[in-house]
């Protein structure tokens, strides 16, 4: 045996299912739970604002799981994140506020309308490629934000429109806490998903197109219809995670889906690592609370020197650089792989090789 | 039909514009198939640096740009030394990605040092218009159309025929075996990286005499991106064209179709001709087209 | 003259590939490293040319030294430069250089540019359907023109140890004749080193002065060509021949003899 | 979560104020002079005791990002439990609205959009100083009382977003009803570099004025194309189109440009500017370095004390709303119009004054005008 | 009537002509040998068959069925299958994953029943799990089963990729040079291999390689290419006694 440490050592799977379970030690299983269960608990002990940072954490990460579905594991990058969390955003808003449709009917709309543009924008995908590609995405970035800013009879145009927040019965989900759960729910539901899905015949098609397109249509897989497919599937969530945003913030307006934002996300699967679904979820955390983090630092610091404010409020975006960067340089395959270095790492402790 | 000309007139000019940032991504992407998500901040250092001299060290305005240039090209080396160098071998993806923390370091830096008014040149260009018949343009368009011109022929000769630029296109084919030619791969990133900063330094300088200079110039980065695209990422020629083309698009949807439509389509239509033109030309109009042999 | 002592190669700090490899490259001669697959051959060349560290491997033990200089520190440019140059295995040509554009990468560290032109001629003259190919985008190349070009770089590198990596690799019966002797030419009128990896065991001990065999890490067996020749194991698994002559792949034995020195 | 028990300070006694600034992002020019105004008055203000409570600013960058503004509003909510929010950008203020009526926050920003008005949409939001469409209005009226032969022709230029639409509608009806003629609209992009299409499709229909709703940079390309293209159409700018930092960018291409002055400029001598020297002077620095951006923060921040000095509850933001709305013709000594807010109006004024560019200076021609 | 035909197929690349006119048969359940020079047109041949490459002329028929015009992934479905000459493996997955993607065509998990991975999905993984073992052990590769297949060694690749190939079950497998890089201890393994997947499975099998000896041992019939021209056509025998194949290609010690 030329690499013994690859598989799972110290625990045997007697037949394929077991092999193939996403968690195939009952240790990594343990694990999982546990933390699953810290995460639903956590909300009764903190504040309504750390509350409401996981909630947009957990959200990012829907929609980066999204991306990274697109980019990550199928290896076509996109630049228009953005639009489509407004495509999601918007499909709900007009549903609930015009139509009155209910937000259990609108949130899942939204998600296949965005998959259908998601679709249709992935069209050029049929011939382009790589940066190519991204641009045809950037487009629909530029496109989609003209459509909804021009479109004023439905969309409200530049001024947005208002949101409410999503009721079950007489309960309304207004507090920080009921939101956590409806986005942790939903969170959940995508992770497994997407987990299943990339050890099954689909997704594995998806990753044989980004590693060696030529090669995967000769074993037989329909590129084009695949290229297209992870476009749908990803926009989807991407979609969702818009229209849970929308109901959130209770606001959509253009300026809320600008190219910065498309761009954040596509920082998040990097530095979360692509092609990863825990990957997506701690970039989400990561790009999420950095500023944040860094904010309080800069309030503390200027708390010391006053007349410094300026240069720390500059300071703020060289270390959020800095610290994207300095990842990459440590682990460019992201925080998933730096995890699993470090489970490898005792996995195989005590012998190094 | 003067109309029609001076919307033509202007795109082009405006165009040269955008050819010259451009180019920065072209020469960045022919050296290491990546795209610098910093391009936009370069432009805005160099432009800031060169101001600064004149402004505060009254150092005449050629002089300045000089010394602006050559300061650029040394960030360009600075940088890549200790920002990108552990990317070689990487995966291009993380590469980008850095640069994108690179644009927020470097934006950063210079809030830092230049705050966050906007600045402006001292008349360098005469604000004179320039009168052809019917036709007005302002002379710092000519400049740059020039400068553009030059550019072309400067670059097209160095990537043809010089050992360096061969070598710099050797390596974004393959790094290894780059290496294993013994080019220095570090050296050909760094080389390519200063070009890079030296040209969207020219190009922000023009903009600063035509907009003045405030944090929010370096947003150009973006909106040049197509450009680059559409002349395909690795041609120098590519980027002029793409240049002139998304300039005349530009100022003609702004000249016919805005009015039609109550304005706005001037930003957008570039793009949805960019992403026909790609349906025909997946890799730009004259980009190298990926070789798949099986 | 090339010594490696005793070196250990590691891949992403965890497999050891290489495990107390040893070997020498006696100056101006041609030496064949053979070995199967996964052997660490291909390991072995890079650790020489330096190649190793861009594939996250790295020499964590022992050393490499050319003319009593350790080089194993160096990175791969400085060691081109010192005139160790190595043909990488699967050709690995520039695709959107054309021809000519790659044998002028070839000679990158060459001080005297002006030899470079009558070099060209000279690799043309080796390989003449080079020439007719000289203006076409190497990725276009059929992959045996592809190993000729490679080869060709090597040839403009003028390098004083050259390392090949399969230069058989696809290449027509012919052809494999015609390359190893201009390996041999190479050899003899430049005075090239030449380190040959191969799996076309025959043409290979053809040419080389020398062989080694490595199997897993190590070398297993080395000795001057004949005394390879005459070996019952090699000439069984590296040769394809059993006592009487080449048996015919049609009745192969499903049961196989282990290797004595395993 | 309601907001009341959030809002009520927690360390007795200081009732904290919430800033929500744009000092590194697209609007940072004009942003950080704000920002700084409102800081400024809340330290000269610093020792005093208002209405029992000490006050206390906290505000942070949000670098003009809609989510990051969200973060920082949920922070200042949540965390700093303030009281009562000094914001900025229109599209931020916009996308907090309903969050601030629901967590009932008073919240005064530097965006002057007309549908902050609207009380049942946004119970919370106060303007000020006058809307985008009241200063449309009140241009559209001085062109009315000061044109000469015939009926004046008029453009509208503007951004395609929410603050550079904002106006537009209000401005065409007004027009309407007054018997002037909008004769073209033109949309330049914010960051454009260059206006010349634009321009030449208004020049065929050859308006007398042209209103802009810009800021400095976009503003400062049209004046140029303007005179580069040889208009005789005179220029009137909105307020964040007028200011000392279009005039270097735009040169002498801006002799002549009309702007509306919602703030005085520090070089005018008012009774209001006095105490604004004092303290800037007592930092040890010239009030000429200051710009009217930092009065119009000052103003802001002054306002927003007067509504706490009103308030029969000053802890919460309810109580400080009714303090607002007690207000009623507020002088700030000339730095600003005159403000009054009632329970049913968050308008605080719908006049302004007018400022021509003479020699590479805003001359105000005009004293305080509404329509 | 052969299992499958090139018929007058001319295959053009701007100047260059990889393909002149060429025409020769396959007979069902043989190994079929194209040999010649490098740059003779074989790969392109090979990829005219799998469909990257579209013919300027001529056509191709499999069972008598025209699929000139069908794109690839369609005449995988047919049931040809590919190993390539330039290692085209999926570098980041296991030799497992790799292996149960040249099944995707036998299996029939959609989107969402993959997503949700309910009971169907779960059992066909399984069921062709199994398949996919079998060609695992077949070509004794197990200890690699986890392996990505990036960092294997260049023979253990080609034999992967061998197998990823034959665990389509194909009709017809396209075998691109696999001994390529193999010593003779690894060519006899290889060989076998193809002659056992040709006994026990019947499969139909192309095979390019500059090997004689593996070639004239192996093949039923060969067809000799030069400069995209069908030079020689027959069996073994005839081929080693062909004097223009001779020259072109075998040189003299490889005819008898
Ligand atoms: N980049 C890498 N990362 C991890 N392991 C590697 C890497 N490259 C090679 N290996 C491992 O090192 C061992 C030797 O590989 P190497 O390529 O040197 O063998 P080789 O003798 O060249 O075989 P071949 O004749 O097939 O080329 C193999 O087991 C391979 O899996
Ligand atoms: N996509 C392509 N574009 C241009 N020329 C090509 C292309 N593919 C192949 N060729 C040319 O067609 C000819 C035949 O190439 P092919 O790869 O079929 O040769 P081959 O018989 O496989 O050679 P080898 O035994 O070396 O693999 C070569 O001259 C090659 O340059
Ligand atoms: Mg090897
Ligand atoms: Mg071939």
């Amino acid at each position: 045996m030329r690499n013994p440490f690859v598989m799972d050592c110290g625990e045997f799977h007697v037949n394929y299912k077991q092999d193939m379970a996403i968690w195939k030690i009952s240790r990594v299983r343990m694990r999982v739970f546990i933390l699953l269960a810290i995460f639903a608990v956590f909300p009764m002990f903190v504040s309504d604002y750390i509350i409401g940072l996981a909630t947009l954490c957990g959200i990012a990460a829907i929609g980066a799981i999204g991306l990274n579905i697109l980019t990550g594991f199928t290896g076509q990058i996109s630049i228009g994140v953005g639009a489509f969390l407004g495509v999601g955003g918007y499909t709900s808003a007009i549903l609930t506020a015009k139509v009155g449709l209910s937000f259990w009917i609108a949130m899942p709309t939204a998600g296949i309308v965005t998959a259908i543009v998601g679709g249709l924008f992935g069209l050029p995908s049929l011939r382009l490629k790589g940066l190519y590609l991204a641009i045809a995405t950037l487009a629909a970035q530029v496109i989609i934000l003209f459509v909804i800013s021009r479109w004023d009879a439905l969309t409200g145009g530049t001024a947005g429109m208002v949101l409410s927040r999503p009721e079950l019965g007489s309960f309304v989900f207004y507090s920080e806490r009921s939101y956590y759960y409806l986005m942790f729910v939903v969170l959940i539901i995508t992770a497994i998903f997407t987990l299943n899905l990339f050890r099954s015949r689909v997704g594995r098609a998806f990753i044989a197109v980004r590693d060696r397109d030529v090669a995967a249509e000769v074993m037989g897989i329909d590129l084009f219809k695949y290229k297209v497919l992870a476009f749908i599937v990803s926009s989807f969530f991407v979609g969702i995670a818009g229209a849970l945003l929308g109901h959130y913030t209770m606001v959509v307006s253009p300026e809320l889906y600008s190219i910065t934002v498309s761009i954040e996300y596509l920082a998040i699967i990097l530095v979360g690592g692509l092609g990863s679904v825990f990957g997506s979820i701690y970039g989400a955390v990561f790009i999420t609370l950095l500023p944040v983090v860094l904010r309080s630092g800069v309030e503390m610091l200027s708390g010391v020197f006053p007349d410094l404010s300026a240069v720390l409020i500059g300071m703020k975006e060289v270390v959020f650089g800095l610290v994207i960067i300095l990842f990459l340089i440590y682990e460019p395959q992201g925080l998933a792989k730096i995890w699993k270095n470090i489970k490898d790492y005792f996995k195989l402790w005590p012998f190094s090789y | 039909m003067t109309f029609l000309l001076q919307m033509i007139v202007t795109g082009i000019v405006v165009g040269s514009v955008y050819a010259l940032v451009a180019l920065g991504f072209v020469l960045i992407y022919k050296s290491s198939d990546a795209i610098n998500f910093a391009q936009g901040e370069f432009l805005l250092i160099g432009t800031y640096v060169c101001l600064t001299l004149i402004t505060a060290y009254n150092i005449p305005f050629v002089a300045a740009l000089l010394i602006a240039l050559m300061f650029s090209a040394v960030l360009g080396f600075v940088i890549e030394r200790i920002v990108l160098r552990p990317f070689i071998g990487e995966p291009v993806i993380s590469m980008i990605m850095a640069t994108i923390g690179l644009s927020s370091v470097l934006a950063g830096i210079v809030h830092i040092i230049w705050g966050h008014e906007t600045r402006v040149f001292p008349k360098i260009f005469s604000e004179k218009p320039v009168n052809l018949g019917e036709i007005v343009i302002a002379p710092v368009y000519l400049w740059s159309l020039l400068i553009v011109v030059v550019m072309l022929v400067i670059f097209t000769l160095f990537f043809k025929y010089s050992k360096l630029g061969i070598a710099m296109r050797a390596t974004a084919d393959d790094q290894q075996a780059a290496m294993s030619m013994g080019i220095s791969v570090k050296m050909i990133f760094a080389v390519a990286w200063a070009i890079a900063a030296i040209v969207s330094a020219v190009g922000g300088i023009l903009l600063g005499n035509i907009n003045g200079v405030n944090a929010s110039l370096s947003a150009i980065g973006l909106k040049v991106l197509p450009v680059a695209i559409l002349g395909g990422l690795d041609s120098i020629p590519g980027a002029i064209i793409g240049g002139l083309i998304i300039g005349i698009l530009e100022s003609l949807t702004g000249g016919y179709l805005d009015p039609l439509v109550g304005g706005g389509l001037k930003e957008v239509m570039p793009f949805v001709i960019l992403v026909f033109i790609l349906m025909f030309k997946p890799y730009g109009l004259f980009g190298k087209k990926e070789i798949e042999r099986v | 003259m090339l010594t490696i002592n005793n070196v250990e190669v590691m891949y992403d700090k965890v497999i050891l590939v290489l495990k107390g490899m040893s070997m020498v490259v006696p100056k101006g001669k041609i030496v064949a490293l053979l070995g199967s697959n996964g052997a660490g051959k291909t390991t072995t060349l890079k650790a020489i040319s330096g190649l190793l560290k861009s594939e996250n491997g790295e020499v964590t033990d022992g050393f490499i030294e050319l003319y009593g200089e350790r080089i194993d520190v160096n990175d791969a440019e400085t060691i081109v430069k010192k005139g160790i140059f190595q043909c990488m295995e699967g050709r690995r040509v520039f695709k959107h250089l054309s021809v000519e554009d790659n044998l002028i990468a070839g000679a990158h560290t060459r001080k005297d540019r002006k030899n470079i032109k009558s070099d060209i001629q000279k690799v043309y003259h080796y390989f003449p359907k080079l020439e007719m190919l000289k203006h076409r985008q190497a990725g276009y190349l059929s992959g045996g023109e592809q190993q000729m070009l490679a080869i060709g770089r090597g040839i403009m590198a003028k390098p004083k140890v050259l390392l090949l990596d399969e230069p058989s690799l696809g290449l027509a019966p012919l052809l494999v004749k015609e390359i190893f002797s201009i390996i041999k030419k190479i050899n003899k009128e430049e005075g090239t080193t030449i380190l040959v990896v191969e799996q076309n065991a025959n043409v290979a001990l053809s040419i080389a002065d020398y062989g080694y065999i490595m199997e897993n890490g190590r070398i297993v067996m080395d000795g001057t060509v004949d005394r390879l020749l005459s070996n019952q194991d090699v000439r069984e698994f590296y040769l394809g021949m059993g006592d009487k002559g080449r048996k015919s792949y049609k009745d192969i034995k499903s049961y196989k003899r282990r290797k004595r020195w395993l | 979560s309601g907001g009341s028990e959030e809002a009520s300070g927690d360390k007795k006694g200081t009732v904290k104020i919430g800033g929500i600034f744009d000092l590194t992002g697209g609007t940072g020019d004009v942003g950080t002079p704000y920002a700084e105004g409102e800081k400024a008055f809340f330290e000269s203000i610093a020792g005093e005791e208002i209405n029992g409570n000490k006050l206390e600013l906290i505000g942070d960058d949000y670098a003009y990002k809609i989510p990051e503004a969200q973060k920082l509003y949920q922070k200042l909510k949540s965390k700093d439990k303030v009281a009562a929010i000094l914001g900025w950008g229109t599209g931020d203020t916009e996308a907090l609205r309903q969050q601030v009526a629901a967590d009932k926050l008073p919240f005064i920003s530097a965006s002057y959009s007309e549908n902050l008005k609207n009380i049942d949409e946004s119970p919370y939001n106060f303007l000020a100083a006058a809307s985008y469409s009241d200063q449309a209005r009140s241009v559209l009226k001085w062109i009315k009382d000061n044109h000469t032969g015939g009926t004046p022709t008029v453009a509208l230029i503007y951004n395609d977003t929410a603050f550079g639409k904002s106006p537009i509608e209000d401005a065409k009806n007004f027009a309407k009803e007054n018997g002037i003629e909008i004769v073209d609209e033109q949309i330049v992009d914010l960051k454009t570099l260059d206006a010349t299409s634009q321009l030449l499709n208004m020049e065929k229909k050859n308006p007398d004025y042209a209103i802009i709703n810009q800021t400095w940079g976009a503003t400062a390309t049209i004046l140029k194309d303007a005179k580069k293209l040889g208009l005789d159409t005179q220029f009137i700018g909105l307020n964040w189109a007028a200011g000392e930092g279009l005039l270097p960018i735009a040169g002498d291409a801006a002799e002549g440009f009309i702007g509306v002055v919602t703030h005085a400029f520090p070089y005018e001598d008012l009774p209001g500017m006095e105490k604004v020297k004092k303290f800037v002077e007592s930092k040890g620095e010239k009030l000429e370095d200051k710009n009217q951006k930092f009065i119009q923060g000052w103003v802001s921040a002054k306002i927003m004390v007067e509504g706490l000095k009103l308030a029969e509850d000053p802890t919460t933001g309810e109580g400080i709303r009714a303090g607002l709305e007690k207000i009623s013709n507020l002088d700030l000594g000339g730095l600003a119009a005159p403000v009054t807010f009632t329970p049913d109006n968050h308008a605080g004024t719908n006049q302004i004054r007018l400022a021509e560019v003479k020699d590479g200076k805003f001359e105000v021609f005009t004293d305080y005008i509404g329509y | 009537m052969g299992i499958l035909e090139i018929k007058d197929a001319t295959l053009r690349f701007g100047g260059v002509v990889a393909l002149d006119h060429v025409s020769y048969e396959v007979q069902e359940g043989e190994i079929f040998s194209l040999i010649g020079p490098n740059g003779a047109g074989k790969t392109s041949m090979l990829n005219c068959i799998s469909g990257l490459y579209k013919p300027s002329s001529g056509s191709i028929h499999f069972k008598g069925e025209d699929i000139t015009r069908y794109k690839p992934h369609k005449r995988a479905s047919l049931g040809i299958a590919r190993a390539f000459q330039n290692i085209e493996l999926f570098p980041h997955l296991s030799v497992l994953d790799n292996l149960m993607l040249g099944r995707h065509v036998r299996m029939k998990t959609g989107l969402l029943a993959g997503g949700f991975y309910w009971g169907k999905a779960q059992r066909e993984e399984i069921e062709h799990r199994k398949k996919v073992e079998q060609v695992i052990d077949f070509l004794e590769i197990e200890d690699i089963r986890n392996t990505p297949v990036g960092t294997l060694s260049y023979g253990l690749q080609k034999r992967v990729e061998t197998g990823r190939a034959l665990a389509l079950e194909p009709e017809i497998l396209l075998l691109d040079e696999p001994m390529a890089g193999m010593n003779s201890e690894e060519k006899e393994d290889m060989a076998r291999y193809i002659i056992d997947i040709h006994e026990e499975m019947q499969t139909t099998i192309i095979l390019i390689e500059h090997d004689m000896g593996v070639v004239m041992d192996l093949s039923d019939h060969i067809a000799v290419l030069d400069f995209g021209k069908l030079i020689g056509y027959g069996t073994p025998e005839e081929i080693q006694n062909n004097p223009k194949v001779i020259e072109a290609y075998l040189g003299e010690e490889n005819a008898v």
